[in-house]
């Protein structure tokens, strides 16, 4: 099996999808010739045609309305937008459109076949505009699907499920992993599945939540907390929308303790709602309040980024404060 | 690509260098102005404009008073704008998609779409192939190429073009027109819009209705420019600007465009100039900021009339046919209106379906939840406790139109 | 004191503002000569001339835009968003630019100055577009202040603190009351506080939080449920960001239970926020999980509303199983 | 308003009935051409223009090698685009507000920012007064009114609108200046704010920077029309395109601009011709996606080059005081970036200070609790662990300096 890094896992999602069926396209701003700043879609225009692969002009809104057409009329639309922080013009085609595509029409228009791809995440030195991690935004938008991967084999994966899902998604990617992460990745043509958490450890006394990059923050704290002879389940909840309830539920009931982190800020972030839900599901069995892990109420800092980042100390921390409470 | 032109003294340009000027064939009595040549028009086709533009009218009148009889909930006119419509309907092939703002029923009408489909839209009932979700006047039809309306103004624009540009991929030699009004042409989606479909190329019609405000606030309130006609030279692309109440000049100018757009692939602008006679809406009144003066002069205007003197002029309309054509339609709008006010609403389950393609299962726990608590409180839900014991032939009913729509 | 509705409440805080202030601009689509769809600005263009409360062209993105150079500039702009479903279009604007102008300037600029008005919420046959309450997609961002007035009094006292609040406020205002609701309204000038909770009712039982129009629904649940002997602690969250924690806690310790209630869907909603919170710093005194009371994970709809609706039925029904718990 | 010019056959504009030519006043060679008028400039002013685009070349050139050499974690250049950014700006009143986009440091220098100003901002250390919260060259400085550079595209083109509203309120016989990418006018936010500062008549001067690229997207893929100028006619707005290297015609056409604005309450759109010769940022590796050849052509019309021919045309300068010039300049920037870099970062408590007026209740929660961790984890965050034993002599000066900076 070869090994690739996530953007080359990407690229070979992008290229297995736009082989297999030329109603997929890709598009969004640079992804042209130049492959996108990140590279993601490296090659593509070459082998698929401007008509395919192509830039856009700079406009995001325009990006994801456009796409939104392509998808309603039966494209199957994968466009990019160049940093999370920069989704915020395209809000309202996402939520009050994609999003309400197929339930305001009763069935007869669906935008179904839309995928939109953002690098979102800090600890690239991006200060406010360069860091952002979104998804709970967008979490409150019934309609949408929302997945994040954290490593190359589940963002290939992921990302082919997601442009075949009969449904649009999100598919918000950890650049700080781009290049960072690597793993190996099948040649051949895979899916894993949306809506589905992932156990990727088990244990006993306590659970540890997340996604995205911050998997790899907590395999850092879980392994301080093994240590200390801590037994933690670690879970990726892959995605965040539709969210698997019932497998976290069921660690929780086992486990009895749930930490959750996240880099987005505390207030209104994804952790709020898990933590909401599993009160409610395991009351009666959790052993210590429901710790959340996350960024800071304020925008995203950078030269203290160290700082204000929810990272393995504070993850252990938290694990440690849990078990003993 | 800029131009080489060079001046050497600092000499700004002020748009009054340029005017667009208004295309227009047919002249109030029906008559043509000199010069004006009437495009090809077989006695069927304008027969058919015709009756969909008088179709337009009446649904518009009685549902309106329904509305002020408290029988609907809301309601919007397209009165006035009937010509500029309908005859850029008419100049499509009926596989065009059309992507409309919300004021545009007279191209459902010339499609086809039944007073019973208008209705039971209007009610909101089980019929309905938006299921009772959206407000009154929010159409769509899947097998009449018309995309179900929604609110956000101006969203659809881009919209249109990316689903232009995906045609011209299919090569389905089609296009796409999309409907907008002349306020919604201020908001960021309408740049966004026409640069890219200039850009990529996309065989869309943008067809502006410009019928002098957006709720209260005048066109002079809502642009500087001479309409948004002049836009179009901001993404060069080709545009015209055509009298929205000459039934005639509005059907060649969207020929004309049609052929560009699907044989040059390129996107065309149209400006049509026509006044919402109406108020904005049944929750509106106009009063509050427009003279009844000027309301009158527009009035004189009525396109709908304007066609009638010309097909009286062609020998192709009499006014017993008038009288006939009014009478049945009046009549079949209250009939449809009856029936569909008695139709039942939507299943309970209509609330989680179609959230994605299937219910999930959070959607489905709240779902039953629901049933739960309206069985508890049958009385206080009558809608929803109707579905908790289905009428299920109704049902049937249902799915057999909606099976129906889906083609 | 005179009897006033919401809107004319609203009116009035709005004359008062203008009268003391000349930097005070209102301005929106319809809002000018016509005084706005709702008529919340009627004859503050004549009062006040075109220059000081005037139309906009129809572009939300470009309002907010506007209005946070006008801030930056020291000016006080009141922003009038038609409905809250429109206001996506200005997302970018708010949520990456008014929350964060000030922390990224290191407070050399910052627009807190503005107060954006806008209806919002459900129970007026609006179906999906004129029915929503945005309120959690940004209480999600450190920067912004959000406070939704339950009455007249409230209205008037917290939108003129809104104005003049040093920083940027998201004024939601409950349309369904805007005619529904009347009561005394006191000529002069005053001002609530923003960022503190009020508790309407005290009660030992069980304590019940919501905001805005939601408080109406709450006041027919908890007379239900004290008809059946349950003492219910009422509490009115008002500003949602910042949120008033230590009232809630304080209530939750002394009544162990907690019902939360907002017209919006579940996931991702307020509630979760609150919810998340109360469960960490009262865990060992919670007697029943807490629970939420919400919109369900769809649109909005519009035939079966009534169905869909956070009523006093579903929220009584979860008062009582709270305490059965 | 429209016209009521009439045409009687369906007949489309295209756009190539107008077009928009470039005013230009220098040729390379530091001569006038024919007919070309030099606007009134001092020798002072001349000078003064002329070392702020030095200093802005050389302090970019230095800058961008110091973060090839890791000392800085990136940069962006103004190279190429000196004249256009200075030229605009000194065609100013000093208390007009800048409002710009990310490439105009020029405009900073030539107001007065100071070398150490610009190193504190692109060390993120405690004396920056964006107290290390973005990027480098996030700009910003309220006693010369230049709004802090947000990253987020062209957000601050309706901003400019309003600011300039309230400018035209107060009565201060002001502008304001924005500045903006030929990419970044693709935005809605362009759109929205050239219709607003229209119709409600704001001074405000659009600045358009066409430098050909936006990253990698060359200008033909950004739009369709012979550049962004044309669109003013979709505003009917004032606009003149001007070559971008030619410092005489950039000062004469914003001087005018300026007039227009501020004399007769109208938005004026500039578009300036020009070409960015380095990459886009640190981040990017401009041979991916143009040519060598192209570079060369442009680096042939350097605006810097163009200036100094002029000058000593007039006998206002020689080789010796350039040789002078440069020396000075680069010996400054290498002792202001060693003491900036030397510099320490900002407190703890700025990561929640400025988030509002007043640092709430849950956010002096977190705070403690970052620094009960940090204390448990000192070496893990040597930032942050400082401000926990703080070093009270530097942390006055950073205070002293923006009280300075605050007025
Ligand atoms: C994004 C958005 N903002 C505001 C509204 C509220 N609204 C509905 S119709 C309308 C005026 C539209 O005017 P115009 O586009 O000229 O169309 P017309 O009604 O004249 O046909 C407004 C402001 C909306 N539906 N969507
Ligand atoms: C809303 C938004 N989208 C995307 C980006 C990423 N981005 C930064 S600079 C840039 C290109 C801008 O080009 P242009 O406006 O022409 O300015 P130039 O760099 O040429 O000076 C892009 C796409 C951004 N900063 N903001
Ligand atoms: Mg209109
Ligand atoms: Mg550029």
């Amino acid at each position: 099996m070869p090994t690739m890094n996530m953007l080359q896992a990407i690229n070979n999602a992008l290229d297995i999808a736009m082989a297999e069926d030329d109603k997929v396209l890709c598009f969004g701003e640079d992804v042209g010739i130049f492959g996108g700043v990140f590279r993601a879609t490296s090659h593509l225009q070459e082998k698929y045609g401007r008509s395919r692969c192509f830039n856009t002009p700079l406009v995001e809104q325009g990006i994801i309305g456009f796409a939104n057409g392509l998808a309603a009329q039966g494209s199957v639309p994968v466009a990019e937008i160049q940093f999370a922080d920069y989704i915020f013009p395209a809000f309202d085609q996402i939520v009050n459109e994609t999003a309400k595509f197929r339930y305001r029409s009763g069935d007869l228009f669906n935008v179904g076949g839309l995928t939109i791809r953002a690098p979102y995440g800090g600890g690239i030195s991006g200060g406010l505009y360069h860091s952002q991690s979104p998804e709970a935004y967008f979490a409150h938008t019934p309609g949408l699907k929302i997945v994040v991967p954290r490593n190359p084999y589940q963002a290939k994966g992921l990302l082919l499920a997601a442009i075949r899902d009969p449904d649009p998604v999100l598919f918000f990617e950890p650049k700080r992993l781009y290049r960072a992460s690597t793993g190996e990745v099948p040649e051949e043509d895979y899916q894993l599945p949306i809506g589905e958490a992932e156990v990727t450890r088990e244990g006993s006394d306590v659970t540890v939540l997340g996604w995205g990059a911050q998997m790899e923050v907590i395999e850092r704290a879980v392994e301080l907390a093994e240590k200390e002879g801590i037994s933690c389940e670690v879970i990726d909840l892959r995605s965040i929308l539709p969210w698997d309830q019932d497998s976290v539920v069921e660690s929780v009931l086992k486990t009895g303790r749930l930490v959750i982190t996240h880099e987005a800020p505390l207030t209104g972030g994804f952790a709020g709602e898990v933590a909401a839900t599993v009160q409610e599901r395991c009351f009666l069995y959790l052993e210590a309040p429901i710790a959340r892990v996350t960024g800071m109420d304020t925008p995203f800092p950078l030269t203290l980024e160290k700082e204000y980042l929810a990272d393995h100390l504070k993850v252990f921390e938290a694990i440690k404060a849990s078990v003993a409470f | 690509m800029t131009t080489t032109q060079e001046i050497h003294s600092p000499t700004f340009l002020t748009g009054d260098e340029l005017s667009i000027p208004t295309f227009r064939l047919l002249k109030q009595d029906g008559t043509l102005y000199d010069g004006g040549e009437a495009p090809e028009l077989s006695r069927e086709q304008a027969l058919k404009i015709y009756h969909s533009m008088v179709a337009t009218r009446v649904l518009d009148e009685r549902m309106m008073a329904a509305q002020r009889q408290g029988r609907l909930s809301f309601y919007m006119q397209c009165t006035g704008e009937e010509a500029a419509v309908i005859g850029a309907t008419a100049a499509l092939d009926d596989a065009d998609m059309i992507m409309a703002q919300y004021r545009e029923q007279g191209a459902l009408v010339y499609r086809g779409f039944s007073y019973d489909e208008f209705m039971n839209q209007l009610f909101g009932n089980e019929l309905d192939y938006g299921k009772g979700r959206q407000m009154p006047i929010h159409y769509g039809s899947r097998k009449l190429h018309y995309m179900t309306i929604s609110s956000p103004l101006a969203t659809q624009i881009p919209q249109a073009a990316g689903y232009a540009y995906g045609q011209k991929l299919a090569g389905d030699e089609l296009c796409t027109l999309c409907f907008f009004g002349e306020g919604a042409a201020s908001e960021g989606d309408f740049h966004a819009a026409l640069n890219m479909a200039a850009v990529h190329e996309a065989p869309v019609i943008f067809f502006c209705r410009n019928n002098g405000y957006a709720i209260s606030t005048p066109s002079i309130e809502q642009f500087a420019a001479d309409g948004v006609a002049p836009r179009a030279y901001g993404y060069r692309m080709h545009v015209i600007r055509v009298d929205g109440n000459d039934i005639l000049a509005v059907l060649a100018a969207t020929r004309k465009a049609r052929r560009i757009a699907v044989e040059q692939n390129k996107p065309v602008l149209i400006e049509a100039m026509s006044y919402r006679l109406a108020a904005h809406s049944s929750s509106d009144d106009p009063s509050g900021y427009r003279s009844k003066k000027e309301e009158e002069a527009w009035r004189e205007k009525d396109p709908i009339l304007r066609m009638q003197h010309w097909l009286v002029g062609q020998g192709w309309w009499n006014d017993d046919e008038e009288k006939a054509l009014q009478e049945s339609l009046r009549r079949e709008v209250l009939e449809t209106m009856k029936r569909a006010e008695k139709r039942p609403p939507p299943p309970l389950d209509s609330l989680v379906s179609d959230v994605y393609a299937d219910v999930t299962p959070t959607l489905q726990r709240q779902l039953d939840q629901l049933k739960r608590h309206i069985r508890q409180y049958p009385e206080a839900y009558p809608k929803g406790a109707r579905s908790l014991d289905p009428d299920v032939k109704a049902r049937d009913d249902a799915s057999d139109a909606h099976a129906q729509e889906g083609e």
